[in-house]
Formats: structure tokens, C-alpha cells, sequence
């Protein structure tokens, strides 16, 4: 049953050193940013933050690198031309990475919000990505074993919430938002505004609130921030 | 042709080669630039990996959406009949072989398909894979388009991948400003050359080149 | 209490019991009847797996809508805040344990919580298992409502099933006319009696029966 | 891309004995019953069906069944009060069953349009539906190894394409339409009507058209024909 948060501060209060945290995003697309500033604040440490990259510049995810309170990564691309603080970390020996080819993270976060205790993927066989790893040949064709990603807490931003915790997204901010919102024990949700139970259509709900406990509006800002 | 095709003509080649009615990915980088010579009559559906069917041209100006970016992080807008899904469901469709086609770069491919593009192998090198290794995987069929030779000279179509391999014999054809090549059971067929002949080419590549069929 | 449960109130304990905000799934049969005790207070989710969440009461003349059907194929309504999911989807939100409560029927149950009560297992019996296996394994809690003595006056909650299972391990809890057992690691407890005791339970049933906590 | 079929039948011509036929629906919803009537008049034999029924009274694929052009159902729940075409056939020997949990059956056509070569799932672990099949412990709970089941065709029911053939449903009869679609080789999709493009909301598009062949439009019929 969703719960509605004040603040950002609110809805993230209770994460513990040592969780396992996904955080939405592809970009700029759908990345929580409120959400990941507050989990900044709130001290936590220790973390495990799933995430298609490893932070960008200085703000956001980098920001919680920068101050090594991420111990390991699980990434489909950490390198970017402004992921420094991933970088010296990295160089420094002072974050673990995992890197997963992103449609392999999808599916893991998926599997892990739909039970699946594991899955053969073609993606990665033969690779290095594959090495250590279960590979079975199916009908010819060579698989990888795959498992779930199981998130402590998902951190997402979504467009619309209704009091429900029933969500819909906008465009291709959608991203990871509904898998992750399905794979982690706590979902804490950013959106930009909140309707009336009955305002969304149940055609096109993305994720339904079961998957949702904890919703926060956050005012979309002027589009000054997004020029970077 | 009497002369090495240009950046831009061995876009517009790939382009031609595209098949109406076709989903197609293009990869970061070169393969993007096959998009402008994509032609209307053509009906060509654009996939990009971070969810979306129906991707139109890059945005500019008002058009600059920060929710509707493609899979190289540029704001790009959507065309009718396009449709948003999430991660999960845009990576099961490229792995379950729905797209037709797949455009990428590279930095070495083997005579038999094997793709090296993600990563060089170098020691300091921190590695990043991002969505290379799906869109190998699943399209049913992977347009290579890259340089024929390093800057050293040495060519990049080769018995087999020095570099860490991004998928196993997944490429099907391979774009160059010197030719076109079709890898097929039989080896590797030169489709057409560009300012050179098969055995100019046959004599710089460490691979059998079979000709092309009639 | 000094008498067996009726199935009217077997139906309003189980809805008493389901925690307020609990997303639920009332199997076909006699679980469908707890639905009718269930309060607006409460604000439970109904689930039914054939793709809805936020499932209404069965419909009536004119609400008939021949689209919209519970997993007992009867058409039913939909309530403010109800979506609608694929098949996939629906079977994902069960087996991922997002379901708080499943309430079903059962031929048996185990005394470590096996359910049996999708087959008889008679040799000429056309088997069919529906979503019965499915609804056993995702939900963080399992309810059987049956009665504890079959015609025969065998009891159904048993050392170890004789009938083929549905799933393993899978109950927590068993609610009878006479008496609601709760299935935990240290066996099975009796929560309360309805019209007997624990000891003329206990002298009817072949597992042992450990008294209720205060 | 997407096709347009004058007729059921012209949109189900081309289906080949020995077919492996996923057909949607779960009751009467989203059931494509003009096209199983199109495969009847059509002649293929010797088909796999995939559906969660094995058949209904005297009509669509329970007729299949009764011409004994079935050779094999992969099904949840074959035995119903009216499935006695499907009975009689079975007891006769005449038909092959494979039944299979519903959800396995859901997520098994799901894997195959998603590439998915096999996953573990916790549902039939420790019953006679998993006798004979590789089970795995994966953090101490019990899990079965299951397969993709890929289509050569799929008849789906969808409410609305639009000229590029993607699909939105109505309510539970969306049921199977989506992963059906995505499974088989060539998706046949029977609509109660066609808008042109761009006419369907980006974001509620169920079933994009890239999994859509040939689509045929069926005006609904009047309400008598739902009474049974």
C-alpha cells in the first residue's frame, strides 16, 4: 500500500549502510535525482547501487561515489566522458564493479521481480562478460546463465502517481523505473504530480501500486537545470 | 566505382541496402549517420535500446526534450505510430530476434562473424558495455560498418578477433569504404569493391575472399 | 466458541484477519465468499491473475461486460485505481511474492504446509491445474479455507498428502469449521476451536497439535 | 510491418499442417474466434495449439479439436464442464496434452519472444508437472527448468491497430494477446477497428507493431452471440 512522502528526505529515511539500491534513469531520462540527493543526506553507506551507469559530473550518483559510500557498482557502462568519480575510485581500488551488458541487467532486475530464480540469455556467450559463468548450448545456440537482481530499495522517478501508488511514466524516462519498482523490497518513487484514485485510465498504468510503497512529489524544475 | 566510397556514401549505401518496411537499431557513433539517408518511401522504423519504437531525427532547439533521448543520451523526437516501453521489454525484443536489422561499428570482425566493439583489451582500460552485446545478439541481421584497416595498415576483417569479442558470429555484412562484404557459410564473399580489386584487397588481408556471385 | 463455524462466518474470519491495504487473491470456490465480508475500511486489492488488479464484485445485468472476467471466468467489475496487464505480468506479480494473501481450496494440506488440491489423482481423471500451482508458490501467505474431516471423516490436514501436490511448503495458514491452524516452523498450532477442543481434535488427527500461544 | 487482410480467412491462409498455433484469450476475452473459425475453413492439420483452454461447447477450437486437426494441445486447464470434445479425444488417445501451470505457460511464450533460452521458476517444484524435468536449489528454494514455447503463428484479439499495426487491448482480454504476439513467427491479430497512425498514444501502446504480421478487422458482434 503506497505511501506518500513529504520530502524527499521522508521517503528515503531508513535506508540502511549496507543496502542494495536501484536507481532508475538513462540518462537524464527518469534519473530520481531529488531521490539521490536525499539518500546523500541521509548518511548511508556501505551501498550497492545498480544503475545503468556509474555517475555522471557532479551530481547525483557521482556525488555518492565521490564520497565512497558506494562499495560496489552493478553497471551496464560506468565509462562516460564525465564519470571522474567513478574513474578514481575505480583506478583506486575503492569500488568493486560489476559490469552486466544492459539488456542482461534488465532481464536480471525483471527476474528478480518476477521470481524467476535464473535465466539462459544468448547476450554475453563467448565474451569475457561470460567467463566464470554457466553456459549451456540450447537448440545450437550458446546461453548464458543469468540471476536475479534483488534491490533493497528502488529509487525511481515516474510522471504521475494516483493514490493508489499506481503509476505511469513519460516518454523514455520509462526505462528501468517499472522492473526495478517490481525488484526491490521498498520502492520509493519521485513523481511530478499526484491525481485522484480513478483519474488514471487502468488501460495504461505502467506499474501498479502493489509494486509501489512510497511516493513524493517533487515539482518538475525549470528547465534551466536540464541544459547540462 | 573508381574511387573508396566517402563516409557519407557508405551511409547512403547501407541505407539503400535496407530492406522497406524494416526495424532497424543504429549504433552510436557511424551507424547513426545511416538515418539521413533513410528515405520516406522506405518506411523504416528506428528502435533505440532505452525504449522506444518510431525514433525520429535528432531534436533541436524548442523540439529538446530531456524524457525523450535515444540510446546515445542526444534528444531526439518520435514519429506517428511511435510507442514507448521499458528496459526489460526493449532488450527482449532486440534478444528475441524481432529487429531485422542491426547497424554497428567495430574494431575487428572474423571471417566468421565473430564482432570485437566494446572493448580494447587494454590493461588500464576500465571496460563499459552498455547495450553492445544485446544489439550483436539479436538482430537478424548485423550490418558491420567500419574502416577496412587500422591506422597501421592492419586490416579489421580478420581470420579471428585479437580484441575481446562482443558476440559470436553474429555479423552477416560488413560496410567499408573499400567494399562490402557478405559473411556467409561459404566464407566471406566481396559483394563490391570501391576504388580497388579483389585481389589488391586479397593481397593486403590475411583471409580467403571468395568473389561475387553473379 | 461453542459452535462449528458456518461457511458464512469461515468466510468473515478470513476477511477479518487479511491485514488493512493487503493486495489478495481469492481463489475459485469457497475463498471467492470471503470477498462479501471484506470491509471498505480494509481497502484490500483484489487480483485476479488473468490480468487485473483492483477487481469489483461480480457484475450484474447490465455491468456484464464479457471483456472483463475473473479467473472463474464470471464477469466481474472494476473498482477506482484498478490496471489491467498481460498474462506474463500478472503470473509475475504472484510468483515475485508480491501478493500479500492468497486464499484457496484444498483437498489436503501437510503438516509443513504442502497443499494438495489440484488433482485426485484417479487414474482416469483428466488433469487440469489452471493457475493453481502459481497461486501455492508467490504469495507471502497462504490460506487454505476447507473442512478439516473429508465425508469419510478422514481428517485433510495431514502428516504428508496422499494426493498430488500443488505446490510445497507453500501454507501458513488452515481455515475449518472447527478450528484455524497456523503452520509454523515449530508445527502445527492451533490458533482457536470452534464447537470442539484441542484434545478432541487431537484425538481425530494423526500430526500433533501444539496449543495455542497467549 | 504490418499486413491488412480483407478476411479472416485471407489473413489465416498460409498456415501449414504441423503448425504450432498459439491462440489467445482466456474465456470468451480476447478470444480471436473469427480467425479459429478462418483456420477451421482453412484445412491445416496435425497442429500444436497453444491456449489456456483445450476448447468450449461447440465452438472454435473445441470444433478443431472434434475434426481431430489437433495432434497436441500445450494447455493450463484442458477439463472444464463443456470441454467434451476435448475429452472424448483425449480418452480416445487421439490427442497429445502437455499441461502446463498457467503462469509457466505465460512466462514460457514470454521467454520465447524474448530470447530467453530457459529459466528457473519455483511454480510445480516438488509435483508431478515437474517429474522428469531439470530442478535446481537456488538459495534454498526449489525451482524448475522451463522452456520457451515459440509459435509458427499466432491468432491474438486485440480491441484497435493502427496502420502500423500496433495494438492496445480492452480490459482482462488482453490476457495472452501481448506475449503471444511477440512469440510466434507471424502474429494474425483480429481488431474491432483501425485508426490511422498516430491516432494511439505512444505511451499506452500495449503491443508495438513490430510484432504484429497481419491484421484483420472484425466488427463485434451484437451482444446475443456473448449470452453462453
Amino acid at each position: 500500500m503506497a505511501k506518500f512522502a513529504a520530502t524527499a528526505q521522508d521517503a528515503v529515511a531508513g535506508i540502511q549502510d549496507g543496502a542494495t539500491v536501484l536507481i532508475g534513469g538513462f540518462g537524464n531520462a527518469g534519473q530520481p535525482m531529488e531521490l539521490i540527493d536525499a539518500l546523500m543526506d541521509c548518511g548511508a553507506t556501505d551501498l550497492t547501487v545498480v544503475n545503468n551507469n556509474a555517475g555522471q559530473a557532479d551530481a547525483g550518483l557521482a556525488l555518492l561515489i565521490k564520497e565512497r559510500r558506494v562499495k560496489k557498482i552493478i553497471c551496464s557502462f560506468p565509462r562516460q566522458s564525465d564519470s571522474w568519480h567513478f574513474d578514481t575510485a575505480y583506478r583506486a581500488g575503492e569500488i568493486e564493479l560489476e559490469l552486466v551488458p544492459q539488456g542482461n541487467l534488465a532481464e536480471r532486475i525483471r527476474a528478480a521481480g518476477a521470481g524467476i530464480g535464473g535465466f539462459f540469455t544468448p547476450t554475453g556467450y563467448g565474451t569475457m562478460l561470460a567467463e566464470g559463468k554457466e553456459t549451456r548450448m540450447i537448440d545450437g545456440k550458446g546461453y548464458v546463465l543469468e540471476s536475479p537482481i534483488y534491490g533493497d530499495v528502488a529509487l525511481i522517478k515516474a510522471l504521475t502517481s494516483d493514490k493508489k501508488g499506481n503509476l505511469v511514466y513519460r516518454k523514455t524516462a520509462r526505462n528501468f523505473g517499472p522492473i526495478m519498482a517490481a525488484a526491490a523490497k521498498k520502492s520509493i518513487v519521485q513523481v511530478s504530480g499526484i491525481v485522484e484514485t480513478g483519474q488514471l485510465d487502468p488501460e495504461v498504468i505502467v506499474t501498479p501500486g502493489i509494486y509501489v510503497d512510497t511516493v513524493v512529489e517533487i515539482a518538475p524544475q525549470a528547465a534551466e537545470g536540464e541544459a547540462h | 566505382m573508381s574511387e573508396k566510397l566517402s563516409r557519407e556514401d557508405l551511409a547512403r549505401l547501407v541505407a539503400q541496402d535496407i530492406q522497406p518496411g524494416s526495424f532497424v537499431n543504429l549504433g552510436i557513433g557511424q551507424p547513426t549517420s545511416v538515418s539521413n539517408y533513410l528515405t520516406a518511401e522506405q518506411d523504416i522504423t528506428l528502435h533505440t535500446e532505452n525504449g522506444m519504437l518510431g525514433m525520429g531525427p535528432e531534436a533541436h532547439g524548442d523540439e529538446i526534450d530531456q524524457d525523450l533521448i535515444n540510446a546515445g543520451k542526444v534528444p531526439v523526437t518520435e514519429v506517428p505510430g511511435a510507442s514507448y516501453f521499458h528496459h526489460a521489454d526493449s532488450f527482449a525484443m532486440m534478444r528475441g530476434g524481432h529487429l531485422d536489422v542491426c547497424v554497428l561499428g567495430a574494431f575487428q570482425v572474423s571471417a566468421t562473424g565473430d564482432l570485437a566493439n566494446w572493448h580494447t583489451g587494454a590493461p588500464d582500460a576500465i571496460p563499459a558495455v552498455g547495450g553492445a552485446m544485446d544489439l550483436a545478439t539479436g538482430a537478424k541481421d548485423v550490418y558491420v560498418m567500419m574502416s577496412l584497416f587500422a591506422k597501421d595498415g592492419t586490416p579489421k576483417l580478420v581470420p579471428e578477433c585479437s580484441y575481446p569479442l562482443t558476440g559470436v558470429g553474429c555479423v552477416t555484412r560488413v560496410y567499408t569504404n573499400d567494399a562490402v562484404f557478405l559473411l556467409t557459410p561459404e566464407g566471406v564473399r566481396v559483394r563490391e569493391t570501391f576504388g580497388t580489386t579483389l585481389e589488391e584487397l586479397q593481397s593486403k588481408m590475411d583471409i580467403k575472399l571468395l568473389p561475387p556471385t553473379e
